[in-house]
């Protein structure tokens, strides 16, 4: 080896070209925190399929109903409760109309006449599951999302308050806080619920009257950690008032945590609304949402499963897909579990 | 002087979301029975992972031991299963880390902390353990011991703390101590205090230690010999005094003159200009070359190999190589070399 | 009474005999004992107890005629109908061993009567007994109600006026005995579980805790009839799902199931365990003509004719129901009433009165819009919140609003005791209201849409039907068959003319019982049904 | 200590007061009264009745007579049950809900902390994803609807377990699986990221450095410090039983407290809706207390610091 | 180094007033800055280093004391165009490269933000020429501007807070340790860019550190602390070679030099604070012991000190 070494040619030897420039250069691209974010929830494939999953939820909640020849409301009670028959499927033996009523399986279809075909049966009234089911998610989602975004409204801007204020404000508000957790949130909602007849709006708010706490301690937590930060001190040394402090320094930092709470918001507004549906205090007919659906489909479940099955699929797929978005967006905007 | 642990081409990996982070790209060293080795480095330069690898450490999953030996007495630690590790961790090899703050188990008594290690590898029995633990503690300067044992570690001061780690490190007389910047985190004076405990200890119980920091002044105090790594490698290795006085490698010049000392009065220190090296992609050449004011063509194409400087010191730089121009070490290192070579004749002198 | 959507629930029986030929019957309730009280009881799972637990001087048999029970045979009349004298049996004892007296019935009136004791259901001696009303209105002492035991075994009641159902009424729950001893003792918590009860009937209620979801029967000893009971022991367990409770029959847990919800009857429809039962009640559009002191659109009769006959109470029964519930034309229900000379059964001979008439509707629909002059009408449409009735609701908004164009209609579905609330303070525009005999009389259902009558609440008044009821109820008091014909005549103003409501149907209800269980009798009015004689085969 | 716990029963009274407050004067605004026909009642009868219960007195008044008999533990009486004392109605239910609920907290964090630490240990392999995706599903489904696929196909089809009644062990198993999944997941759920960053912490690493097993590691030094922030999660888990109770105790028939408050809310009791209200509330505020108390004294620093919180 | 540009007297800041848990971060500390020069301060962790620097720019309201700057209270009631005045003149420049840079900005707008702030461009293109201008005083690129402060290294953030704090153009920074947080060989980038930065503009600086060597290379004069109190205050030289007060002196003897043969001699000194055995109501304050040179000590040490200094001599 050292032979090799004598033998290098001299003129390897002489200085390198100066590199000045090079120096300080930046080899990985232009990333911002949020594109950041995204690359790594990119990496995570449960999150990824789920946020593809819950786009055609999404989707389907939109355009669904219109997608089936039926009208969601319109009754024919003499083609209630058909079980799915999917032109296709059917030759494959699922979806098939047959359905077994007192232990014998008929095809209802069959037995009744029927032509047309309804993608996921009708309920007991003869209304179309397939546009009912996209309807109620729509409902579902409607009300998840707006009580997500008033929850997070409200809790942000408490907990802003709160955190950044700091000293007696915050003392005043964490007692306030302390003392309103300490109320259990269904009953409150239940409360709610007696007095204001139940309605999209109605059950929206009972769900926010409480669900905003949640939010308003985890931002103001974050505000405490954050408003002690350097950054935060550098920019009250350079003369920041409150609203430059929080608009563009709190607010920014706060978003990661804002982004996954109100994606966990999302499900268990979700499933509060199923729940309230559930007892009885849901929404009012002809409306429906997925907790309706589930719970007319809960009283003849054991005959008609596909009333039950098909609504309970469809929310657990909502609940499961949000959870793992929100798992996948809390791994990637959480520094801890950086590497 | 006997080897107890030789370290072989090691080359370590981590495979991260960005992708493959070389750590380690061939390390070597050994290290000899009762001296301490000091490993001193920039942030990122592979020191821990280096010690790490050799209690086997590293984190599970995404970390991997690409090649490489470490060879401790018959065994070969790269390769040894996990039940070996287990018999060596905290017996033949233990380690201190750098924060004491949260290097201790939180719920659990500094005494059963203490014991454990006793009561795994010396088959002690509980009353054996505690009297050992409190001969430990006293040992390392802790006061009233018999109390102290039924304490959690939150009533304790981090560098009672580090005291109490490095009695656990020391409980099983450990033929090897890594000390991973055991003081990093702890005010000058109290550092003070741990660097005299370690050497006395030391001296009493026979270990070796690998020292790790990068605090110069810590170095010149505690090592025998350092070991100055950089992007992943060893790029300096030598005694105490050759690698403060004779330092061979641009990049140990740039450290050692970039620390003012209290007569530095220059206007300007010397600075090591830009940032250190991608390990995601590291370059072909030598790591250091963009950074090194001294680089030649072949630096950026070529890593150098370690150049025999003496016995003791070797240094991988192309700047030994015999066609390569001399250079002009910055002032600093000039009048550390002007001593050193006093000192050599000095000892020549004395010698004859 | 009112119904609510499934107020009257039952069960049955069946039968497994123990290794010791023991008979023991199971069966499932829709809904807890709110009060083990007769006096209080307003619901049917209380009477429903009581026809199980005791007696009172009539009680009802297999054909829901009532018959003397602790009455020892039929009472002497005085010619003018006012007087009773019952004889009582002496062989008749409550379950701690006293002897059920006259004194027992004196005392419970009065406490029914008395004002303090806050009897819902006092009204039922109001214009019956003698001072009843008085008593009620805290305008006399309930000491001087129309009732005196002349001896311990003697009873003397004194009506206000002659009652043609009186006998109906002596078998109805309210007036059921009292032991006075045991329900001073036992104060306020009489009634409050199955210690603070004593029963003069076939069984006695056990291991009931005042809110419990099971409870037991068993054999009352001391019954005077005791020896023709068969059943030992009755095993009471509340399902207020419909499934679970089906999950219990067909698990054999239990031998009878109470009223099947309407999908799990359409289910069961032609099960082999299927039995159907037409009840006493009616099932009707209410319309309210009188919203916050004005008039609504459903004021204009063309508009109440035209909705009454826009929907198909066939297919509603069949395909909506399909419980056994059959379609009517007319109000008073079925199997309630007969003609006092010819036995034609009051329905039959009143007709169909209003049906479903599609076209008929619509003329009508355009004539009341343009009598009021509008193109579009929306109405509240108000309902129990239950499965059946919400069901219901949405069935019959499709029906109206596809049926009569520019009738928008909106549900509210609420709890039974917010659409008692809401009907009361006339805060609806149709109310989907169900009725159930309190006696065995057209009146019962009749009476209630008299100028101002407590339950009428649709701001109807007519004076020749008011003039219709007096004379069924005062004038031909003692002249049954005029009686009957002016309740014919009611009935067709009511309906056919004046359309003040819409029938839809009459209530039937589907129960799964096990085969081998037989005697259970259902009743019409009272209590659901009664266990006195069943029997488990084995 | 001593002041801490003293302030937060203040706030625990406090709590409960406006609570009892709040639910008194929505109470005044709903329709409904002990009378269950009203309609029937005479004038004079009702006015009777309105001064036995106290409802002719002037709403303030009203409202401190029913704020002295809560303090007494006089909740009112049932508008349902006739002359049943709320507080006898509760005492009569509460048996089995407690033991549902302790059943399903128990078993369900247990098996939690089970299926946490597992998938802790094992993260990124098939355990972890099949633990993660368990407990994921666990806080999906909704236990209704868990509840009565059990009781059909469990139940009904396989004929395993008492369909519905409450009588045996026997019956309370299937309720118990029910409600117990929120808690297995949430457990589950926090004790992997617990766990996690306890793994990742510089302790363990020394604890691994002296020679421990994975085993001795993860239950020696790791467990213990997951476990003690897993203490805080109990709060929500028990509203989450709560409000599950209602409906797998309906399904189920099961005798508890919130089977009888789902049939208050539908037949409009409101001293049981209120009674229910309050003890709920009352509950989950102890819970919440006895937690954090708990905590302090499980958590030596907290314990010997004493430190607030 | 006559002027006098900031008196600090008699500065107290506590922290949890009356409660258990009072903590007594300054404790009545005295000391003036003057303009151009370099004052250090060094002691142990938690010692009221950094709480000084920040009640001196208003971060914290001071318990007690005042802070003159050119002779005005830097703690009184102040209108928002004084405030403003003020936040320009004094500025700082914080320990930790990671917390000090807000991860969501862009480093032109975090460079930007006092001339935001102050108003201090007319358009955007002056905006972000004197962006480019401070990036490349502080020795980066204009390329650098569009980045995010996570993607650069701690040498490089700490200049980026170097270009920040100088985008107002101050009189006077207080640099909060801002190189123990960064590697040995990038250390002297930041101090080189502050000397010269002092050099070029007349800056002053309060320089707080713990690492003494380089306080003593960058400082003219440096101040000890202590748990809250200034222990002694000395020229530069002048501590290190006449260390009184025995803080300082096992403060010194501790710093551990790359010395090889200089460590191989070292003896530690330790500081025991109740070796003072002061007694109760015994005046103990900062003493001048020679010209510069304050003590914190009592009579009877002041006599002893100045024995010691002047037998040093
Ligand atoms: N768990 C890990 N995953 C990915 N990369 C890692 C991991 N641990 C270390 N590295 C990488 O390995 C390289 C060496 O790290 P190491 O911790 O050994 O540095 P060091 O010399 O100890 O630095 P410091 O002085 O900061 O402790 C760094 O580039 C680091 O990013
Ligand atoms: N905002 C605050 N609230 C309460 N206590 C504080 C606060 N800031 C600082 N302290 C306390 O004041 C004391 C002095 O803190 P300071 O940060 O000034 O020390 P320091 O000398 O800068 O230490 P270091 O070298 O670690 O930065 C410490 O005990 C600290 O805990
Ligand atoms: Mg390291
Ligand atoms: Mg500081």
């Amino acid at each position: 080896m050292n032979r090799d070494i004598e033998e290098i040619p001299k003129e390897r030897f002489e200085p390198a070209p100066p590199n000045e420039g090079e120096m300080e250069k930046i080899e990985k691209p232009q990333l911002s925190f949020m594109k950041d974010a995204w690359l790594r929830v990119r990496k995570n494939k449960a999150a990824l399929i789920s946020l593809f999953i819950l786009g055609i939820v999404v989707l389907m909640a939109a355009i669904g109903p219109y997608l089936s020849p039926h009208d969601g409301y319109a009754q024919d009670v003499t083609k209630n409760n058909l079980p799915p028959r999917v032109p296709g499927l059917e030759q494959i033996g699922i979806f098939d109309g047959t359905q077994t009523v007192g232990g014998v399986e008929t095809n209802k279809y069959e037995d009744m006449n029927i032509e047309e075909y309804y993608w996921f049966g009708t309920d007991s009234l003869g209304r179309d599951l397939f546009t009912r089911v996209w309807l109620g998610t729509r409902v579902s989602l409607y009300i998840a999302v707006l009580a997500a975004v008033i929850d997070m409204l409200v809790g942000v801007i408490y907990g802003l308050i709160s955190g950044f204020k700091g000293g007696r404000v915050d003392n005043v508000m964490q007692r306030i806080l302390e003392i309103m957790s300490g109320i259990p949130n269904l009953i409150v909602v239940i409360l709610m619920l007696l007095i204001f007849e139940p309605g999209i709006m109605s059950i929206t708010l009972a769900m926010v009257i409480t669900g905003w706490i949640g939010m308003a301690r985890v931002v103001r937590g974050q505000v405490l950690k954050l408003k002690d930060q350097e950054y935060i001190l550098a920019s009250r040394t350079l003369g920041a008032n409150n609203n430059r402090l929080l608009f563009k320094h709190l607010l920014p930092n706060l978003s990661g945590v804002i982004i996954i709470n109100t994606m966990f918001t999302i499900p268990s507004a979700i499933f509060f609304e199923a729940f309230l549906s559930f007892i009885g205090i849901g929404l009012q007919a002809p409306a429906a949402s997925l907790g309706t659906l589930i719970e007319d489909g809960y009283k003849t479940f054991q005959f008609l499963p596909h009333l039950m099955i098909i609504p309970c699929i469809l929310i657990c797929v909502i609940l499961i897909v949000c959870n793992l978005i929100g798992d996948g967006l809390r791994d990637a905007f959480d520094p801890k579990m950086r590497d | 002087m006997k080897k107890i642990l030789e370290v072989k081409d090691l080359h370590i990996s981590f495979h991260t979301f960005a992708g493959e982070v070389q750590a380690i790209r061939g390390v070597d060293f050994d290290l000899y029975e009762g001296e301490t080795l000091a490993i001193v480095g920039e942030s990122g330069s592979g020191k821990s992972v280096t010690t790490k690898s050799i209690m086997r450490l590293l984190p599970e999953g995404n970390s991997e031991i690409k090649s490489g030996n470490i060879l401790f007495g018959d065994d070969d630690l790269a390769k040894a299963s996990d039940k070996k590790m287990q018999k060596i961790r905290g017996k033949d090899i233990s380690m201190i880390f750098q924060d004491p703050m949260t290097s201790l188990n939180p719920t659990m008594t500094i005494g059963k902390q203490i014991m454990e290690p006793l009561i795994k590898h010396r088959k002690y029995g509980k009353g054996e353990a505690k009297k050992r633990a409190i001969e430990l503690l006293d040992l390392v300067g802790i006061t009233k011991p018999e109390q102290r044992l039924k304490q959690y570690p939150h009533q304790f001061s981090g560098g009672m703390r580090q005291r109490v780690v490095i009695a656990i490190a020391l409980a099983c007389a450990p033929k090897v101590l890594i000390a991973d910047e055991p003081t990093t985190a702890l005010d000058v004076t109290i550092q003070g205090q741990i660097l005299d405990l370690m050497k006395e200890l030391q001296k009493k119980i026979e270990t070796s230690i690998v020292f790790i920091t990068h605090d110069l002044g810590v170095v010149a105090n505690v090592a025998d010999r350092v070991a100055v790594m950089y992007g992943g490698k060893i790029v300096e290795i030598g005694t105490v005094d050759e690698i403060f006085y004779n330092p061979q490698h641009p990049y140990t010049w740039g450290l050692i003159s970039s620390m003012p000392n209290l007569d530095t009065e220059e206007e300007e220190l010397y600075v090591i200009p830009g940032t250190p090296p991608d390990l995601l992609n590291p370059p072909q050449g030598d790591a250091f070359a963009l950074r090194n004011p001294y680089a030649m063509k072949i630096d950026t194409e070529e890593q150098p190999p370690m150049f025999k400087v003496s016995d003791t010191h070797y240094a991988a730089t192309w700047l030994l190589h015999p066609s390569a121009p001399k250079v002009e070490p910055p002032l600093a290192v000039k009048e550390r070399k002007a001593i050193f070579e006093k000192k050599q004749a000095a000892s020549v002198r004395g010698g004859k | 009474s009112d119904n609510s959507g499934e107020g009257s629930s039952e069960n049955s029986e069946g039968g497994e005999s123990t290794a010791s030929g023991e008979q023991v019957f199971n069966m499932v309730e829709t809904a807890e004992i709110p009060t083990g009280d007769p006096t209080l009881a307003t619901d049917a799972a209380s009477f429903i107890v009581f026809g199980q637990t005791m007696e009172g001087l009539y009680t009802l048999d297999e054909n829901d005629t009532p018959v003397p029970a602790i009455s020892d045979g039929e009472p002497e009349i005085s010619d003018d109908g006012l007087v009773y004298t019952f004889t009582l049996r002496e062989d008749a004892n409550w379950s701690n061993g006293d002897p059920v007296t006259a004194h027992d019935f004196v005392y419970s009136w009065q406490r029914a009567v008395d004002p303090e004791t806050g009897s819902e259901y006092a009204y039922m001696f109001s214009d019956v007994i003698e001072n009843g009303t008085d008593i009620i209105n805290d305008e006399a002492d309930p000491e001087e109600l129309g009732v005196e035991a002349t001896d311990d075994y003697t009873l003397e009641v004194t009506l206000e006026q002659p009652v043609e159902y009186f006998d109906s009424l002596l078998a109805f729950g309210t007036y059921l005995p009292l032991n006075e001893d045991f329900v001073e003792e036992s104060g306020d918590s009489f009634g409050t579980n199955s210690d603070n009860m004593l029963a003069n009937g076939p069984f006695e209620l056990t291991e009931w805790d005042g809110s419990g979801l099971t409870w037991k029967y068993v054999r009352n000893d001391e019954y005077y009839d005791t020896d023709n009971v068969a059943l030992d022991e009755v095993n009471v367990q509340v399902a207020k799902d419909p499934g679970t409770a089906v999950n219990l029959f067909t698990t054999d847990e239990v031998d009878r199931t109470a009223a099947l919800s309407a999908e799990y009857a359409k289910q069961y429809a032609e099960d082999e365990n299927a039995a159907t039962f037409e009840e006493g009640s009616s099932w009707y559009l209410k319309f309210n003509q009188e919203r916050d002191g004005e008039e609504t659109p459903l004021a204009n009769e063309n508009i109440r004719k035209a909705i009454a006959m826009a929907y198909d109470k066939e297919s509603f029964t069949e395909q909506v129901l399909s419980n056994g519930s059959v379609p009517t034309d007319g109000y008073v229900p079925r199997g309630l009433a007969e003609n006092p000379e010819s036995g034609e059964d009051f329905r039959d001979e009143s007709g169909d009165l209003l049906g479903y008439d599609l076209e008929q509707a619509q003329e009508y629909w355009e004539q009341g819009l343009d009598e009021l002059g509008v193109d579009e009408i929306s109405l509240d449409y108000l309902s129990d919140d239950t499965e059946n009735a919400k069901t219901t609701s949405e069935y019959f908004k499709s029906q109206l609003e596809s049926n009569l164009e520019g009738l928008s209609i909106s549900l509210s579905n609420v709890p039974f005791k917010n659409r008692l609330d809401r009907t009361t303070s006339q805060d609806y525009d149709i109310v989907m209201h169900g009725w159930g005999p309190d006696y065995l009389d057209p009146l019962t259902f009749l009476d209630l849409y008299v100028t101002d009558g407590t339950n009428n609440n649709t701001g109807y008044s007519s004076e020749e039907y008011d003039q219709l009821i007096e004379d069924a109820k005062v004038t031909y008091a003692n002249d049954p068959e005029q009686r009957w014909e002016v309740m014919l005549e009611a009935e067709k103003l009511l309906v056919e003319e004046d359309t003040v409501i819409a029938p839809i149907y009459q209530r039937g209800r589907l129960t799964l019982i096990k085969p081998n269980v037989n005697g259970l009798e259902e009743h019409l009015f009272g209590p659901d049904y009664t266990l006195k004689n069943v029997t488990i085969e084995n | 200590m001593v002041k801490y716990i003293t302030k937060r029963i203040i706030y625990l009274i406090i709590t409960l007061f406006i609570i009892a407050s709040v639910t008194f004067f929505l109470m005044k605004f709903l329709p409904g009264t002990p009378f269950s026909n009203e309609e029937r009642l005479s004038v004079e009868q009702r006015e009777i009745l309105n001064a036995k219960y106290g409802l002719d007195q002037p709403v303030p008044i009203q409202y401190m007579n029913y704020m002295l008999n809560i303090a007494k533990g006089d909740l009112g009486v049932s508008f349902q049950f006739d002359n049943q004392p709320v507080l006898e109605l509760l005492k009569n239910r509460i048996g089995p809900s407690l033991q549902l609920g302790v059943q399903a907290m128990v078993i369900g964090t247990l098996l939690g902390i089970v299926l946490g630490v597992l998938a802790s240990m094992f993260q990124n392999t098939w355990i972890d994803y099949g633990s993660t995706f368990l407990a994921i599903l666990g806080k999906s489904i909704p236990s209704f609807v868990l509840a009565a696929v059990m009781q059909y196909y469990i139940g009904v089809k396989l004929g395993w377990l008492p369909v519905a009644s409450w009588d045996s062990f026997a019956s309370s198993i299937m309720p118990t699986i029910a409600l117990a999944i929120f808690p297995v997941a949430t457990a589950a759920r926090f004790m992997r990221t617990e766990l996690i960053e306890v793994f990742g912490s510089d302790y363990i690493t020394l604890a691994k450095a002296k020679g421990n097993s994975r085993m001795e590691v993860a239950f020696k030094h790791a467990i213990r410090n997951g476990l003690i922030p897993m203490i805080t999660v109990m709060g929500p888990m028990a509203v989450g039983l709560m409000t599950g109770s209602m409906v797998v105790e309906n399904i189920f028939a099961v005798p508890g407290i919130g089977e009888q408050f789902v049939k208050s809310i539908q037949t409009n009791d409101f001293p049981i809706i209120m009674g229910t209200t309050l003890f709920f509330a009352f509950l989950l505020t102890v819970i919440i207390l006895i937690i954090d108390i708990l905590y302090g004294i499980i958590d030596p620093r907290i314990r010997l610091t004493g430190g607030d919180k | 180094m006559a002027e006098k540009l900031l008196e600090v007297k008699n500065l107290k800041q506590y922290f949890h007033v009356g409660k258990p848990k009072e903590v007594r971060a300054v404790d009545d500390i005295t000391f003036d800055i003057y303009k151009g020069e370099t004052l250090g301060l060094v002691g142990e962790s938690g010692c009221g280093k950094s709480t000084t620097g920040r009640s001196m720019i208003r971060l914290y309201n001071a318990t007690d004391g005042e802070v003159l700057y050119q002779g005005k209270n830097v703690h009184g009631k102040k209108s928002k165009s004084q405030l403003k005045e003020f936040n320009r003149k004094m500025q700082m420049i914080f320990q930790d490269p990671y917390a000090s840079l807000n991860p969501r900005m862009k480093v032109a707008d975090l460079i930007a933000e006092g001339i935001d702030i102050h108003g201090l461009a007319k358009n955007s293109k002056e905006r972000m020429e004197k962006v480019h201008e401070l990036l490349e005083i502080v020795g980066l690129s204009r390329e650098h501007a569009t980045r995010y402060p996570h993607e650069f290294s701690g040498g490089q953030r700490q200049r980026l807070g170097i270009a920040r704090a100088l985008a107002v153009e101050p009189e006077f920074i207080i640099a909060d340790e801002p190189i123990s947080a960064l590697d040995v060989s990038i250390q002297a980038q930041v101090v080189n860019l502050l000397k010269k930065l002092q050099k070029e503009r007349g800056l002053t600086y309060l320089f707080i550190a713990h690492d003494l060597s380089m306080v003593k290379y960058i400082s003219d004069r440096i101040g000890v602390m202590y748990f809250g109190r200034l222990v002694e205050l000395a020229p530069a030289d002048d501590l290190y070679r006449n260390p009184m007060h025995p803080y300082t002196q096992s403060l010194l003897s501790a710093i551990p030099l790359p010395d090889p043969d200089y460590e191989r001699s070292r003896t530690r000194k330790s500081y025991r604070p109740e070796n003072h055995q002061y007694e109760d109501g015994e005046d103990v304050r900062m003493r001048e012991i020679s010209p510069g040179h304050f003590v914190l000590c009592s009579e009877k040490e002041f006599e002893q000190y100045q024995a010691g200094y002047n037998h040093k001599k």
